[in-house]
Protein backbone atom coordinates (compact mmCIF):
# COMPACT_ATOMS: atom_id res chain seq x y z
CA UNK A 1 0.00 0.00 0.00
CA UNK A 2 1.31 3.33 -1.07
CA UNK A 3 -0.04 6.76 -2.06
CA UNK A 4 0.93 9.61 -4.79
CA UNK A 5 1.56 12.47 -3.21
CA UNK A 6 0.87 15.65 -5.78
CA UNK A 7 2.78 19.35 -4.88
CA UNK A 8 1.62 22.33 -7.04
CA UNK A 9 2.99 25.27 -4.66
CA UNK A 10 6.58 27.06 -5.29
CA UNK A 11 8.54 25.93 -1.97
CA UNK A 12 9.82 29.17 -1.58
CA UNK A 13 6.39 30.84 -0.98
CA UNK A 14 4.96 28.44 1.38
CA UNK A 15 6.05 25.11 3.40
CA UNK A 16 3.32 22.51 1.79
CA UNK A 17 6.29 20.62 -0.25
CA UNK A 18 7.90 19.98 3.50
CA UNK A 19 5.12 19.26 5.36
CA UNK A 20 4.70 16.57 2.30
CA UNK A 21 7.60 15.50 2.50
CA UNK A 22 7.17 14.98 6.03
CA UNK A 23 4.30 13.24 6.01
CA UNK A 24 5.77 10.52 3.21
CA UNK A 25 5.84 7.19 3.81
CA UNK A 26 8.77 4.60 2.15
CA UNK A 27 7.75 3.38 -0.83
CA UNK A 28 5.83 6.35 -1.55
CA UNK A 29 6.00 8.47 -4.50
CA UNK A 30 5.90 12.80 -4.54
CA UNK A 31 4.74 14.47 -7.80
CA UNK A 32 5.69 17.90 -8.51
CA UNK A 33 3.56 19.92 -10.75
CA UNK A 34 2.21 23.44 -12.01
CA UNK A 35 4.53 25.84 -9.77
CA UNK A 36 5.46 22.47 -7.69
CA UNK A 37 8.11 22.02 -10.00
CA UNK A 38 10.74 24.07 -8.68
CA UNK A 39 10.98 22.29 -5.71
CA UNK A 40 12.82 19.71 -7.91
CA UNK A 41 15.54 21.90 -8.81
CA UNK A 42 19.30 21.48 -7.57
CA UNK A 43 21.18 24.33 -5.48
CA UNK A 44 18.04 25.90 -3.75
CA UNK A 45 17.15 26.50 -0.24
CA UNK A 46 15.18 23.18 -0.14
CA UNK A 47 17.39 21.06 -2.22
CA UNK A 48 18.59 19.29 0.88
CA UNK A 49 15.17 18.27 2.17
CA UNK A 50 14.49 16.72 -1.41
CA UNK A 51 17.55 15.02 -1.12
CA UNK A 52 17.21 13.26 1.96
CA UNK A 53 13.71 12.18 1.71
CA UNK A 54 14.86 10.85 -2.59
CA UNK A 55 16.20 7.81 -1.85
CA UNK A 56 12.88 6.32 0.38
CA UNK A 57 10.41 8.07 -1.76
CA UNK A 58 10.54 8.65 -5.62
CA UNK A 59 10.65 11.93 -6.70
CA UNK A 60 8.77 13.08 -9.95
CA UNK A 61 8.68 16.31 -11.78
CA UNK A 62 5.86 16.73 -14.22
CA UNK A 63 7.51 17.89 -17.51
CA UNK A 64 5.26 19.95 -19.67
CA UNK A 65 5.09 22.45 -16.41
CA UNK A 66 8.48 22.54 -16.65
CA UNK A 67 9.19 22.85 -19.67
CA UNK A 68 6.43 25.81 -19.58
CA UNK A 69 8.31 27.34 -17.23
CA UNK A 70 11.70 27.60 -19.38
CA UNK A 71 13.42 25.19 -16.97
CA UNK A 72 15.29 22.19 -18.26
CA UNK A 73 15.88 18.70 -17.19
CA UNK A 74 19.43 19.14 -15.98
CA UNK A 75 18.51 21.94 -13.77
CA UNK A 76 17.08 19.10 -11.39
CA UNK A 77 18.46 17.55 -8.36
CA UNK A 78 19.86 13.98 -8.91
CA UNK A 79 17.58 11.07 -8.72
CA UNK A 80 14.79 13.11 -9.87
CA UNK A 81 12.81 11.40 -13.01
CA UNK A 82 10.54 13.51 -15.26
CA UNK A 83 6.97 12.24 -15.99
CA UNK A 84 4.17 13.78 -18.47
CA UNK A 85 0.50 13.37 -17.99
CA UNK A 86 0.99 9.66 -18.95
CA UNK A 87 3.20 8.93 -16.37
CA UNK A 88 1.56 11.22 -13.77
CA UNK A 89 -2.02 8.74 -14.86
CA UNK A 90 0.39 5.72 -14.14
CA UNK A 91 1.53 6.50 -11.03
CA UNK A 92 -2.20 7.54 -9.66
CA UNK A 93 -3.06 3.92 -11.17
CA UNK A 94 0.48 2.38 -9.74
CA UNK A 95 -0.18 4.00 -6.12
CA UNK A 96 -3.01 2.63 -3.99
CA UNK A 97 -4.66 6.53 -3.19
CA UNK A 98 -3.39 10.17 -4.54
CA UNK A 99 -3.00 12.63 -1.52
CA UNK A 100 -3.15 16.51 -3.63
CA UNK A 101 -1.14 18.65 -0.99
CA UNK A 102 -3.31 21.90 -2.04
CA UNK B 1 -9.90 1.61 -13.90
CA UNK B 2 -11.99 4.42 -12.90
CA UNK B 3 -10.49 7.41 -11.82
CA UNK B 4 -12.64 10.21 -10.25
CA UNK B 5 -11.35 13.96 -10.23
CA UNK B 6 -11.90 17.24 -8.31
CA UNK B 7 -11.10 20.26 -9.65
CA UNK B 8 -11.65 23.60 -6.86
CA UNK B 9 -9.60 26.43 -8.20
CA UNK B 10 -11.24 28.55 -10.70
CA UNK B 11 -10.09 29.22 -14.28
CA UNK B 12 -7.75 31.52 -15.46
CA UNK B 13 -6.64 32.33 -12.41
CA UNK B 14 -5.36 29.32 -11.51
CA UNK B 15 -3.73 26.37 -13.66
CA UNK B 16 -6.07 23.55 -11.81
CA UNK B 17 -8.50 23.61 -15.01
CA UNK B 18 -5.95 23.43 -17.09
CA UNK B 19 -3.74 19.99 -15.44
CA UNK B 20 -7.34 18.61 -14.40
CA UNK B 21 -7.82 18.87 -18.76
CA UNK B 22 -4.59 17.45 -19.50
CA UNK B 23 -4.76 14.83 -16.95
CA UNK B 24 -8.08 13.53 -17.89
CA UNK B 25 -7.35 13.29 -21.78
CA UNK B 26 -4.33 11.41 -20.94
CA UNK B 27 -6.45 9.05 -18.32
CA UNK B 28 -9.15 8.47 -21.48
CA UNK B 29 -6.11 7.61 -24.18
CA UNK B 30 -4.37 5.22 -21.68
CA UNK B 31 -7.62 3.23 -21.81
CA UNK B 32 -9.20 4.36 -18.18
CA UNK B 33 -12.71 5.94 -17.30
CA UNK B 34 -13.54 8.82 -16.02
CA UNK B 35 -16.55 8.61 -15.21
CA UNK B 36 -17.26 12.35 -13.46
CA UNK B 37 -15.31 15.35 -12.78
CA UNK B 38 -16.75 17.13 -9.60
CA UNK B 39 -16.33 21.13 -9.83
CA UNK B 40 -16.01 22.70 -6.14
CA UNK B 41 -15.10 25.80 -4.77
CA UNK B 42 -14.02 28.29 -7.29
CA UNK B 43 -13.82 25.67 -9.42
CA UNK B 44 -17.55 26.10 -10.41
CA UNK B 45 -16.46 28.93 -12.30
CA UNK B 46 -15.23 26.72 -15.31
CA UNK B 47 -18.93 26.28 -15.95
CA UNK B 48 -20.35 29.98 -16.96
CA UNK B 49 -21.05 29.89 -20.91
CA UNK B 50 -20.26 33.25 -20.79
CA UNK B 51 -16.62 34.00 -20.16
CA UNK B 52 -15.00 35.30 -23.84
CA UNK B 53 -11.78 34.49 -23.69
CA UNK B 54 -9.29 35.88 -26.37
CA UNK B 55 -9.29 33.84 -29.43
CA UNK B 56 -5.21 33.05 -29.11
CA UNK B 57 -6.52 31.41 -25.20
CA UNK B 58 -7.76 28.57 -24.86
CA UNK B 59 -11.46 28.00 -24.08
CA UNK B 60 -11.36 26.17 -20.75
CA UNK B 61 -15.30 25.95 -20.38
CA UNK B 62 -15.61 24.56 -24.81
CA UNK B 63 -12.56 22.30 -23.97
CA UNK B 64 -14.63 20.56 -20.74
CA UNK B 65 -18.15 20.78 -22.77
CA UNK B 66 -16.28 19.08 -25.77
CA UNK B 67 -14.20 16.56 -23.90
CA UNK B 68 -17.02 15.29 -21.91
CA UNK B 69 -19.44 15.03 -25.09
CA UNK B 70 -16.85 13.09 -26.64
CA UNK B 71 -16.25 10.80 -23.77
CA UNK B 72 -19.56 10.82 -21.63
CA UNK B 73 -18.45 12.39 -18.47
CA UNK B 74 -20.30 13.59 -15.93
CA UNK B 75 -19.73 17.32 -14.92
CA UNK B 76 -21.41 18.27 -11.97
CA UNK B 77 -21.22 21.65 -10.42
CA UNK B 78 -21.89 21.80 -6.82
CA UNK B 79 -24.87 23.57 -6.11
CA UNK B 80 -23.96 25.34 -2.27
CA UNK B 81 -20.69 26.62 -4.40
CA UNK B 82 -22.41 27.70 -7.49
CA UNK B 83 -24.96 29.70 -5.80
CA UNK B 84 -22.38 31.66 -3.81
CA UNK B 85 -20.61 32.34 -7.11
CA UNK B 86 -23.61 33.11 -9.13
CA UNK B 87 -23.70 29.47 -11.28
CA UNK B 88 -27.31 28.74 -12.25
CA UNK B 89 -29.53 26.30 -14.63
CA UNK B 90 -32.13 27.54 -15.42
CA UNK B 91 -34.28 25.53 -12.55
CA UNK B 92 -31.93 27.32 -9.99
CA UNK B 93 -32.44 30.53 -11.60
CA UNK B 94 -36.01 30.38 -11.87
CA UNK B 95 -36.42 29.30 -7.84
CA UNK B 96 -33.59 32.27 -6.89
CA UNK B 97 -35.94 34.86 -9.43
CA UNK B 98 -32.65 35.91 -11.55
CA UNK B 99 -33.46 36.62 -14.94
CA UNK B 100 -31.29 34.11 -16.64
CA UNK B 101 -28.92 31.03 -16.46
CA UNK B 102 -25.34 31.06 -17.45
CA UNK B 103 -24.08 27.32 -17.12
CA UNK B 104 -22.78 25.67 -20.03
CA UNK B 105 -23.91 22.84 -21.75
CA UNK B 106 -22.58 19.54 -20.44
CA UNK B 107 -22.24 20.88 -17.05
CA UNK B 108 -24.81 20.07 -14.38
CA UNK B 109 -25.54 21.46 -11.07
CA UNK B 110 -26.21 18.69 -8.13
CA UNK B 111 -25.47 18.37 -4.32
CA UNK B 112 -21.92 17.77 -2.79
CA UNK B 113 -23.16 14.02 -2.32
CA UNK B 114 -22.28 13.64 -6.15
CA UNK B 115 -18.54 14.19 -4.84
CA UNK B 116 -18.74 11.61 -1.95
CA UNK B 117 -20.45 9.04 -4.27
CA UNK B 118 -17.70 9.51 -6.94
CA UNK B 119 -15.60 9.00 -4.03
CA UNK B 120 -17.27 5.75 -2.86
CA UNK B 121 -17.63 4.40 -6.73
CA UNK B 122 -14.12 5.18 -8.26
CA UNK B 123 -10.89 3.62 -7.77
CA UNK B 124 -8.70 6.68 -7.28
CA UNK B 125 -9.66 10.35 -6.47
CA UNK B 126 -7.62 13.27 -7.74
CA UNK B 127 -7.87 16.59 -6.76
CA UNK B 128 -6.67 19.86 -8.94
CA UNK B 129 -7.14 23.01 -7.05
CA UNK B 130 -4.67 25.83 -4.98
CA UNK C 1 -42.39 38.08 -2.09
CA UNK C 2 -43.07 39.73 1.51
CA UNK C 3 -44.55 39.02 4.78
CA UNK C 4 -46.98 42.08 6.90
CA UNK C 5 -46.51 41.45 10.54
CA UNK C 6 -47.15 44.37 13.30
CA UNK C 7 -47.68 47.01 10.03
CA UNK C 8 -44.19 46.43 8.81
CA UNK C 9 -43.34 44.94 5.53
CA UNK C 10 -41.17 42.01 6.28
CA UNK C 11 -38.98 40.76 2.35
CA UNK C 12 -38.87 37.40 1.65
CA UNK C 13 -37.51 35.28 -1.50
CA UNK C 14 -39.59 33.70 -4.37
CA UNK C 15 -39.95 30.70 -2.28
CA UNK C 16 -41.04 32.68 1.28
CA UNK C 17 -37.71 32.54 2.87
CA UNK C 18 -36.49 35.73 4.67
CA UNK C 19 -34.08 37.82 3.56
CA UNK C 20 -32.71 39.33 6.86
CA UNK C 21 -32.81 36.40 9.19
CA UNK C 22 -32.65 39.16 11.90
CA UNK C 23 -36.31 40.34 10.66
CA UNK C 24 -38.06 37.15 12.82
CA UNK C 25 -39.96 37.42 15.46
CA UNK C 26 -43.34 35.02 16.72
CA UNK C 27 -45.67 36.89 14.85
CA UNK C 28 -44.05 36.67 11.75
CA UNK C 29 -43.33 33.20 12.32
CA UNK C 30 -47.08 32.78 12.35
CA UNK C 31 -47.36 34.76 9.28
CA UNK C 32 -45.40 32.41 7.46
CA UNK C 33 -46.84 28.97 8.23
CA UNK C 34 -50.37 31.05 7.65
CA UNK C 35 -48.90 31.05 3.64
CA UNK C 36 -47.86 27.32 4.10
CA UNK C 37 -51.59 26.37 5.56
CA UNK C 38 -49.96 25.42 8.63
CA UNK C 39 -51.60 26.36 11.94
CA UNK C 40 -49.01 26.70 14.62
CA UNK C 41 -49.64 24.91 17.91
CA UNK C 42 -47.64 23.76 21.06
CA UNK C 43 -46.47 20.76 19.07
CA UNK C 44 -44.85 22.92 16.04
CA UNK C 45 -43.70 25.79 18.33
CA UNK C 46 -41.54 22.98 19.91
CA UNK C 47 -40.10 21.93 16.87
CA UNK C 48 -39.76 25.51 15.52
CA UNK C 49 -37.80 26.40 18.85
CA UNK C 50 -35.70 23.45 18.91
CA UNK C 51 -34.66 24.42 15.10
CA UNK C 52 -33.59 27.81 16.38
CA UNK C 53 -31.74 27.52 19.35
CA UNK C 54 -29.78 24.55 17.75
CA UNK C 55 -28.91 26.82 14.80
CA UNK C 56 -28.35 29.29 17.48
CA UNK C 57 -25.72 26.81 18.94
CA UNK C 58 -24.15 25.47 15.71
CA UNK C 59 -24.52 27.93 12.97
CA UNK C 60 -26.31 25.37 10.98
CA UNK C 61 -30.03 24.20 10.55
CA UNK C 62 -29.37 20.38 11.60
CA UNK C 63 -30.21 17.88 8.30
CA UNK C 64 -33.40 16.17 8.96
CA UNK C 65 -31.94 13.00 10.41
CA UNK C 66 -30.15 14.79 12.99
CA UNK C 67 -33.12 16.66 13.77
CA UNK C 68 -35.32 13.87 14.41
CA UNK C 69 -32.67 12.25 16.03
CA UNK C 70 -32.02 15.26 18.75
CA UNK C 71 -35.91 15.50 18.86
CA UNK C 72 -35.83 11.59 19.71
CA UNK C 73 -33.18 12.53 22.59
CA UNK C 74 -34.80 15.48 24.30
CA UNK C 75 -38.43 14.69 23.61
CA UNK C 76 -38.66 11.19 23.10
CA UNK C 77 -39.37 8.06 20.62
CA UNK C 78 -42.50 9.66 19.95
CA UNK C 79 -41.61 12.66 18.53
CA UNK C 80 -38.50 11.79 17.21
CA UNK C 81 -39.59 9.82 14.47
CA UNK C 82 -40.32 11.07 10.68
CA UNK C 83 -44.38 10.51 10.75
CA UNK C 84 -44.60 12.50 13.30
CA UNK C 85 -42.37 15.20 11.75
CA UNK C 86 -44.11 15.02 8.18
CA UNK C 87 -47.40 15.09 9.91
CA UNK C 88 -46.70 18.78 11.28
CA UNK C 89 -44.88 19.61 8.60
CA UNK C 90 -46.72 18.07 5.37
CA UNK C 91 -43.99 19.08 2.95
CA UNK C 92 -40.59 18.48 5.06
CA UNK C 93 -39.13 19.94 8.53
CA UNK C 94 -36.01 21.07 6.04
CA UNK C 95 -38.16 22.88 3.89
CA UNK C 96 -41.00 24.12 6.29
CA UNK C 97 -40.03 23.99 9.41
CA UNK C 98 -36.93 26.08 9.10
CA UNK C 99 -38.92 28.33 6.80
CA UNK C 100 -40.92 29.78 9.80
CA UNK C 101 -38.17 29.54 11.98
CA UNK C 102 -36.26 32.28 9.89
CA UNK C 103 -33.15 29.61 9.24
CA UNK C 104 -31.74 29.96 6.11
CA UNK C 105 -32.77 27.87 3.17
CA UNK C 106 -31.56 24.72 2.57
CA UNK C 107 -29.12 24.65 -0.38
CA UNK C 108 -30.73 21.67 -1.54
CA UNK C 109 -27.13 19.27 -0.91
CA UNK C 110 -27.01 15.71 -1.15
CA UNK D 1 -13.47 -5.58 0.66
CA UNK D 2 -16.67 -3.74 2.93
CA UNK D 3 -18.39 -1.35 0.78
CA UNK D 4 -17.69 1.08 3.64
CA UNK D 5 -14.68 3.39 2.57
CA UNK D 6 -12.28 5.54 4.50
CA UNK D 7 -12.45 9.22 3.95
CA UNK D 8 -9.93 11.69 5.09
CA UNK D 9 -10.75 15.53 4.85
CA UNK D 10 -7.26 17.14 5.27
CA UNK D 11 -7.50 20.52 6.57
CA UNK D 12 -4.34 22.71 5.98
CA UNK D 13 -5.46 26.09 5.97
CA UNK D 14 -6.32 29.09 8.21
CA UNK D 15 -10.25 30.12 8.56
CA UNK D 16 -11.59 33.19 6.66
CA UNK D 17 -8.48 34.23 4.61
CA UNK D 18 -10.08 31.93 2.04
CA UNK D 19 -13.12 29.85 1.85
CA UNK D 20 -11.48 26.58 1.55
CA UNK D 21 -12.08 25.79 5.72
CA UNK D 22 -16.05 26.68 5.82
CA UNK D 23 -16.84 24.63 2.09
CA UNK D 24 -14.69 22.06 3.60
CA UNK D 25 -17.15 21.37 6.73
CA UNK D 26 -19.92 21.55 4.53
CA UNK D 27 -18.37 18.59 2.19
CA UNK D 28 -18.03 16.85 5.52
CA UNK D 29 -21.76 17.61 6.90
CA UNK D 30 -22.82 16.50 3.25
CA UNK D 31 -21.12 13.52 3.39
CA UNK D 32 -21.99 12.21 6.79
CA UNK D 33 -24.88 10.90 5.43
CA UNK D 34 -23.45 8.49 2.87
CA UNK D 35 -22.34 6.02 6.21
CA UNK D 36 -18.51 5.88 5.08
CA UNK D 37 -15.89 5.88 7.64
CA UNK D 38 -15.33 9.41 7.78
CA UNK D 39 -12.45 11.48 10.33
CA UNK D 40 -10.87 15.08 9.72
CA UNK D 41 -7.25 15.93 9.89
CA UNK D 42 -6.16 19.01 10.86
CA UNK D 43 -1.95 19.74 10.10
CA UNK D 44 -0.24 22.78 9.16
CA UNK D 45 -2.56 25.90 9.28
CA UNK D 46 -5.63 24.49 9.65
CA UNK D 47 -4.81 24.05 13.19
CA UNK D 48 -5.79 27.76 13.50
CA UNK D 49 -10.06 26.29 12.16
CA UNK D 50 -10.35 24.92 15.63
CA UNK D 51 -9.13 27.85 18.13
CA UNK D 52 -11.40 29.25 20.72
CA UNK D 53 -12.66 32.45 21.13
CA UNK D 54 -13.14 33.05 17.51
CA UNK D 55 -15.59 36.04 16.79
CA UNK D 56 -16.01 37.68 13.11
CA UNK D 57 -18.17 40.53 14.34
CA UNK D 58 -15.33 43.33 13.15
CA UNK D 59 -15.40 41.69 9.38
CA UNK D 60 -18.51 40.61 8.79
CA UNK D 61 -18.24 37.08 7.67
CA UNK D 62 -19.88 34.13 9.60
CA UNK D 63 -18.10 32.88 12.72
CA UNK D 64 -18.43 29.02 11.60
CA UNK D 65 -16.37 27.66 14.33
CA UNK D 66 -19.11 26.24 16.43
CA UNK D 67 -20.89 23.54 13.49
CA UNK D 68 -17.14 21.61 14.49
CA UNK D 69 -19.26 20.87 18.03
CA UNK D 70 -21.99 19.80 15.72
CA UNK D 71 -20.42 17.23 14.08
CA UNK D 72 -20.50 14.82 16.38
CA UNK D 73 -24.38 14.90 15.86
CA UNK D 74 -23.91 13.88 12.25
CA UNK D 75 -21.31 10.79 14.00
CA UNK D 76 -18.54 12.38 12.73
CA UNK D 77 -16.04 11.66 15.93
CA UNK D 78 -12.49 11.51 14.87
CA UNK D 79 -10.58 14.98 14.36
CA UNK D 80 -7.08 13.97 14.43
CA UNK D 81 -4.84 17.31 14.95
CA UNK D 82 -1.05 17.26 14.84
CA UNK D 83 0.76 17.93 17.67
CA UNK D 84 3.82 19.37 15.53
CA UNK D 85 1.76 21.60 13.76
CA UNK D 86 0.39 23.26 17.14
CA UNK D 87 4.22 23.09 18.44
CA UNK D 88 4.95 25.69 15.40
CA UNK D 89 2.27 27.78 15.76
CA UNK D 90 2.67 28.08 19.62
CA UNK D 91 -0.72 26.64 20.28
CA UNK D 92 -1.17 23.90 22.77
CA UNK D 93 -4.86 21.70 22.98
CA UNK D 94 -6.01 24.17 25.61
CA UNK D 95 -6.20 26.75 22.69
CA UNK D 96 -9.07 24.43 20.96
CA UNK D 97 -12.20 24.57 21.54
CA UNK D 98 -14.02 21.69 23.34
CA UNK D 99 -15.70 19.53 20.61
CA UNK D 100 -17.64 16.40 22.83
CA UNK D 101 -19.40 13.55 20.80
CA UNK D 102 -21.66 10.49 22.56
CA UNK D 103 -20.39 7.66 22.44
CA UNK D 104 -23.35 5.31 21.14
CA UNK D 105 -21.19 1.73 21.89
CA UNK D 106 -20.59 3.35 25.38
CA UNK D 107 -23.93 4.04 26.96
CA UNK D 108 -23.56 7.20 25.00
CA UNK D 109 -21.01 8.43 27.35
CA UNK D 110 -19.46 12.20 26.57
CA UNK D 111 -16.12 12.24 24.75
CA UNK D 112 -13.69 14.15 23.28
CA UNK D 113 -13.47 14.28 19.27
CA UNK D 114 -10.26 16.27 19.28
CA UNK D 115 -7.36 13.82 19.23
CA UNK D 116 -3.74 15.19 19.52
CA UNK D 117 -1.46 13.08 16.99
CA UNK D 118 2.09 12.94 16.59
CA UNK D 119 3.09 13.57 13.01
CA UNK D 120 4.29 10.07 13.04
CA UNK D 121 0.89 9.35 13.96
CA UNK D 122 -0.77 11.35 11.16
CA UNK D 123 1.09 9.60 8.51
CA UNK D 124 -0.06 6.38 9.43
CA UNK D 125 -3.76 7.61 9.32
CA UNK D 126 -3.32 9.41 6.31
CA UNK D 127 -1.65 5.93 5.02
CA UNK D 128 -4.46 3.57 5.82
CA UNK D 129 -7.23 5.86 3.91
CA UNK D 130 -9.33 4.72 0.89
CA UNK D 131 -10.13 8.28 -0.38
CA UNK D 132 -8.23 11.53 0.80
CA UNK D 133 -9.79 15.13 0.10
CA UNK D 134 -7.53 18.07 0.77
CA UNK D 135 -8.72 21.45 1.49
Amino acid sequence: MSTLHTVNKSPFVNRTLESCLNHCKDGDAVLMIEDGVYGGLGGTAVSAIVAEKAGSVSIHVLTPDMEARGLSADRLLDGITCVGYDGFVELVTKHDRTQAWL
Amino acid sequence: MKIGVVISEGPYTHEAADTAYNFVKAALTAGHEVPRVFFYHDGVNVSTRLSVPPQDERHIQNNWTDLAREHGIDLVVCIAAAQRRGILDRNEAERQGKDTDNIAEGFRISGLGQLIEMGIQTDRLVMFGD
Amino acid sequence: MEYQVNGKTIPADEEGYITNLDDWSPELAEEIAKTENIEMDEERWEVVNFLRDYYQEYQIAPAVRVLIKAIKKSMGPEKGNNKYMYELFPYGPAKQACKIAGLPKPTGCV
Amino acid sequence: MSDVKKFLYVNRKAPYGTIYALESLEVVLIGAAFDQDVSLAFLDDGVFQLTRDQNTDGIGVKNFSPTFRALGDYDVTRLYVEKESLDERGLTADDLQEIMYEDEDDDWAEKPAIRIVSRAEMTDIMAEQDVILSF
